[in-house]
């Protein structure tokens, strides 16, 4: 049996996704510069291979948590550059239909279980998102995105002691991008090898090369089909970087040296994506041009969808405190 | 109560077993619901609370965790959105800050800022109040924090028909709901119907009626509020108990009602005082039963300090009988004094 | 504000420096003080509300802390047990969930339940309130929790001076106290005595005076409200602001002389309504100041949803000058309705 | 230089001390059977071992952070039976001034900050008083007590990755008697070696027989040794087992076998040091049975003392919900 990492045009897809991410955040920052865009923005420009990785192995049905990083994730997963731009304007168009923002973008239709403005909060989320695929027996998985800083965080210790011990459907992804805001994972805790942790809860551990998007779906690929034919939960450590500043304002500097954040720069996940593609002759220069010119139109397009979608109208503010009917929402979808 | 007042076949269970005939009967109908909290499995829980359940319905969906009240909790959540029916027992209702931003920040607001399109159909139960001087870090009752909380219902019983009730209407919910249950009522038994009973979220019950004051009161101060009515009797003060069911959403209507008839109004809760449930009750009347007034509304509640473990000390921080029926009879005579 | 009139010296500095200079003088003086946080160290704070500490005081002092809100404010109950001052800064006050416990059981009750014999002088810091469309996560007031619980003192102060003032006697008290300060207050300037300069708790300033009504405000809805009284004076309406200033204590005799001055009362607060500041002091009104009302007492605070993203929604959740001076003038009006 | 673990007359003060915790609780339990006790208790009986074994090396200075089954930790820590007991009944002359009760014991007179009603909650807790000797210089260490069923909360994680990298003096201690309630252990963790998980946080780990006071006091000689010279901290796992059900009430059966119980009772921790007192020849049977009695007489004049001591009065309720003048608490001795 083939496994998924040796599909043919896997890759293609996984740089043609990539590129979707970067071209959506570095938009998003010129957007977001210009004023244009109301509330804070944390962009996942340098990481684009951890999500691509991870997710090209995950089916519509499978679930996903992430962050407060989360653009990256979201459009991985699968909701369109659109509604996420919407989003991020506050539109009605927006995929929380703007009761959400950056931080509180949600999709059930292509089990997106939210971005998230608390730290940590997604991990444990997910272990619940797998245990009702255990319970229904779906076949279905969860995965939990998350950062070096939310691993020493409660919610890190109690989700993955329950994913352990229930044997869930979950694969644990850590975005080790070595600092939490401005703080180097080595002031956060001692052991900063966060795939060892998984021994504490009986799980598999492993550190990949977070900006190589082929060895990041290597890993997945391997962590998944173990949690999908009833192996249980593993951790994996992804070491990446951002090229950015923690959110839009925070020059990135500072606490990171030049050099430190050049060097990283130097392994861009997409530019070496794309140099092996043409290396190893699996994609012609033209197609990735094509590719990258499908990729410029999506992005003008759902931004000129955000901008030309109404603001949500101020007399229901007050609805959806509460669901309207019972069984209303898409969440039923996955009953 | 009144509602069961008509039903001849209603046998007597205690309040608990209620719960638990509750939760039998809405899982064997719909398999989406699953039970977690620790040593509710084979045990049947702190308050034998699921009693029977592990029996009929097995491990997984009667299911027993690690101490870990915050990854349950938000376990509870990603299952909901992922479409299950989840109850997160969290023992006692003290234990519920260990999970509180679980609670506040990802079930009450999911559906709110996912544009409704999640719903995060999650039963949080707990036990609270005082019972035995259980001291500091098991009497409380906090049901407050989470009124304040938007997105959340919150369902107080006071007797074993409404534990069967509104559990059943709790898990028909698409949204989270808090039980909270006073431990003091679990042993107390009461008619309950067989099969399907529910009751609505939103409407309080008259528990005894009257005409000189109103008392609006929650799960065991019911009780205790109906003793301070039978004392308040023998002086010849006709008063009207309140039974309020859920404060969120909560009966303003009723309770504007009751005190548009009776003039006077006494709020008894276990709660703290302290923005609690008589200070949004208060707030609500004075601004919207205001004209209705006859004298100062007054709370008798859990006085601002933390429980103490001591029975003494206990006692005279909590309200009682006596305390409520005082303070009717202060609004009762401070009126006649004003009148006269 | 009033205590400051007289002083000719005072500079303007804004509210954050003077937060920060508080800081460093008691920090200068009480070697027991030090300060945690996430990102408060070299970094000087996400607000800059640690800025040139850690230069001056080092990084034992000035300490960053891993993202373990539960463990570095347990840790804070710790030390200071153990006979040190600590301050935990939550960030945002929405963090302070993440720690529910360790404030609420630990914190506030330690003192109580050993019988005196320890003392828990803790500082919680954290920034609240809504600016620039932070969402569900970013927003939050939540202080009616922990008003709501025994054992902790609460500030929430509205000016440069007060947010120094409030400071110092809050790193003078042997107890826990929470300070909330709005994050669209941190630039805002104004004049602050040099040197030592202390805010007593419990007693509420009177940020304007006036005949007609009472607005009583916290934070920024104190400025708010003052805008609010400018539209109302254009109508012919004094208004009277007072500044709380503290929440626990909270300065029920100002209140309630005031009140008994306008005879009408508007709680102008942020946070949510329900068992909100409004709740609670509409509620002693109610009770102790029932003779003195002409009118219903208004709430003006955040509508009972989670806090919206998008900016039109937001706007029409939230408290804003125009809806309390609608609040002020239906309560002027309607008791002229009423009296005519 | 003699390791505190050669001291001489040191097992035998463990031995006096292992009794005197003994013959108090199960005088506990015995006026709690009565009805004469508000409330509930935990007991250690069983377990002595562990309190004692570590407490033995620590001083009135040093801070010990105790559990829902503390009456061990608070007699061995030095709090008077007289005042344990006292508490027990809600009395004005417990250490609580009866306000605390059982689970809420506290001393700062010994260092003693507190049993806990929350699980977990002692862990950070114990971290900080740490800090506050890291800060001052002071050389005190903290120690936290805690289950089995505590290492799986979040405070657990929280408080050892803050030890670890902070590098702070404490020692945590895992009472592991393989249940938390009824749940046992294999049902909490798919992990269940406790000590392992130290690695996860960067310090050492250590698994001693927790029924044997002479191998708790070595490790925690050492782990204390460590701790107070700067090493940082420790993670100590004592494998014990209660003899009794959870709490008073709870027959403790049910949940065991027969077997499993009657195995470990054949393990007495207390039993197993006066055999080997006596093999050693380092005390006489004569100079036991006199520790024996004396330690009878200390229980019997805290039963009489509690029963005689007046409740706290009524009108005081409201007393000590904040302090009543700067400086006036015990605590400020220790500045
Ligand atoms: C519970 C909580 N604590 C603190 C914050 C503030 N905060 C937002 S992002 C962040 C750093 C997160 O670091 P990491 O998990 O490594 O993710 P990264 O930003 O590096 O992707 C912090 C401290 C928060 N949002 N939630
Ligand atoms: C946070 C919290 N969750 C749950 C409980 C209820 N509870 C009290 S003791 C206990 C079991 C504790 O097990 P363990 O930590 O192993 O200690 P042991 O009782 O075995 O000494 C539980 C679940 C609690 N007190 N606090
Ligand atoms: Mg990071
Ligand atoms: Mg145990």
């Amino acid at each position: 049996m083939a496994t998924p990492t040796t599909q043919p045009g896997l890759f293609l897809e996984a740089y043609r996704r990539m590129l979707l991410l970067r071209r959506f955040e570095l938009k998003a920052q010129e957007l977001y510069r210009r004023g244009e865009m109301p509330g804070f923005i944390h962009l996942y420009v340098g990481e684009e291979a951890v999500a691509v990785g991870v997710c090209l192995h995950l089916s519509r049905e499978d679930y996903v948590t992430s962050t407060h990083r989360g653009h990256g994730h979201a459009l991985a997963k699968g909701i369109s550059a659109r509604e996420v731009m919407a989003e991020l304007f506050g539109k009605a168009t927006g995929c929380s239909g703007g009761r959400g923002g950056s931080m509180h973008l949600y999709a059930p239709d292509v089990g997106f279980l939210g971005t998230n403005g608390l730290v940590g909060a997604g991990i444990p989320v997910a272990a619940g998102a797998g245990l009702a695929a255990q319970l229904r027996r779906s076949g279905q998985v969860a995965v939990a995105f998350f950062g070096d800083g939310a691993a020493n965080h409660g919610a890190f210790h109690e989700g993955l002691n329950l994913a352990g011990v229930w044997n869930l459907p979950v694969v644990f992804v850590c975005e080790n991008n070595l600092y939490a805001t401005q703080t180097p994972l080595r002031m956060a805790t001692k052991n900063q090898d966060i795939s060892s942790r998984a021994a504490a809860y009986g799980m598999p551990g492993a550190a990949v090369d977070g900006n190589d998007v082929e060895a990041v779906s290597a890993a997945a690929a391997e962590a998944l089909a173990r949690a999908r034919s009833g192996g249980g939960p593993s951790l994996l450590e992804c070491r990446t970087y951002r090229f950015l500043g923690h959110h839009e304002g925070d020059p990135g500097t500072g606490y990171r040296s030049r050099e430190e954040v050049e060097a990283w720069k130097k392994r861009c996940p997409i530019a070496l994506e794309r140099a092996r593609l043409i290396e190893r002759a699996e994609a012609a220069e033209t197609a990735l041009q094509d590719i990258e010119r499908e990729v410029e139109e999506m992005i003008a397009g759902a931004v000129e969808f955000a901008l030309a979608s109404p603001l949500p109208d101020a007399a229901e503010a007050l609805r959806h405190v509460f669901p309207e009917a019972a069984g209303s929402a898409e969440a039923v979808w996955a009953r | 109560m009144g509602a069961l007042a008509g039903r001849a076949a209603a046998r007597e269970i205690t309040f608990v077993e209620a719960t638990v005939e509750a939760l039998r009967e809405e899982m064997r109908r719909d398999p989406a619901i699953f039970y977690m909290g620790e040593g509710i499995g084979a045990r049947g829980g702190n308050f034998t609370q699921t009693k029977g359940l592990y029996d009929e319905f097995g491990p997984e969906r009667v299911r027993d965790t690690p101490i870990s009240e915050l990854g349950f909790t938000a376990a509870g959540v990603g299952a909901a959105m992922a479409g299950m029916h989840p109850v997160a027992d969290l023992m006692f209702a003290d234990f519920i800050a260990e999970a509180m931003s679980q609670v506040v920040h990802q079930a009450a607001k999911v559906h709110y800022i996912s544009g409704g399109r999640i719903e995060v159909p999650l039963i949080v139960r707990a036990a609270f109040g005082v019972v035995r001087s259980a001291g500091a870090h098991h009497s409380g009752s906090l049901y407050p924090w989470f009124m304040h909380v938007p997105g959340l219902k919150v369902a107080v019983p006071s007797s074993p028909a409404d534990a069967k009730g509104l559990w059943k209407t709790a898990l028909r919910e698409r949204c989270p709901v808090m039980i909270f249950e006073h431990k003091g009522l679990y042993n107390q038994k009461g008619p309950v119907p067989e099969g399907e009973y529910l009751t609505p979220f939103g409407q309080a019950a008259i528990a005894r009626a009257g005409r000189d004051a109103t008392i609006a009161a929650t799960a065991l101060m019911v009780h205790k509020s109906l003793q301070a009515a039978s004392i308040l009797e023998g002086e010849g003060i006709s008063v009207e108990v309140l039974d309020l069911r859920t404060l969120v959403p909560l009966d303003e209507e009723s309770i504007l009602k009751s005190v548009a008839r009776t003039g006077r109004l006494v709020i008894a809760d276990e709660a703290h005082e302290t923005c609690g449930v008589g200070a949004e009750i208060a707030a609500r009347v004075a601004a919207r039963g205001f004209d209705f007034l006859d004298a100062p509304i007054a709370r008798v509640s859990m006085l601002q300090a933390p429980h103490p473990f001591s029975p003494p000390l206990e006692a005279a921080l909590l309200p009682s009988p006596e305390k409520i029926a005082a303070a009717v009879r202060a609004a009762v005579r401070g009126e006649e004094a004003h009148a006269g």
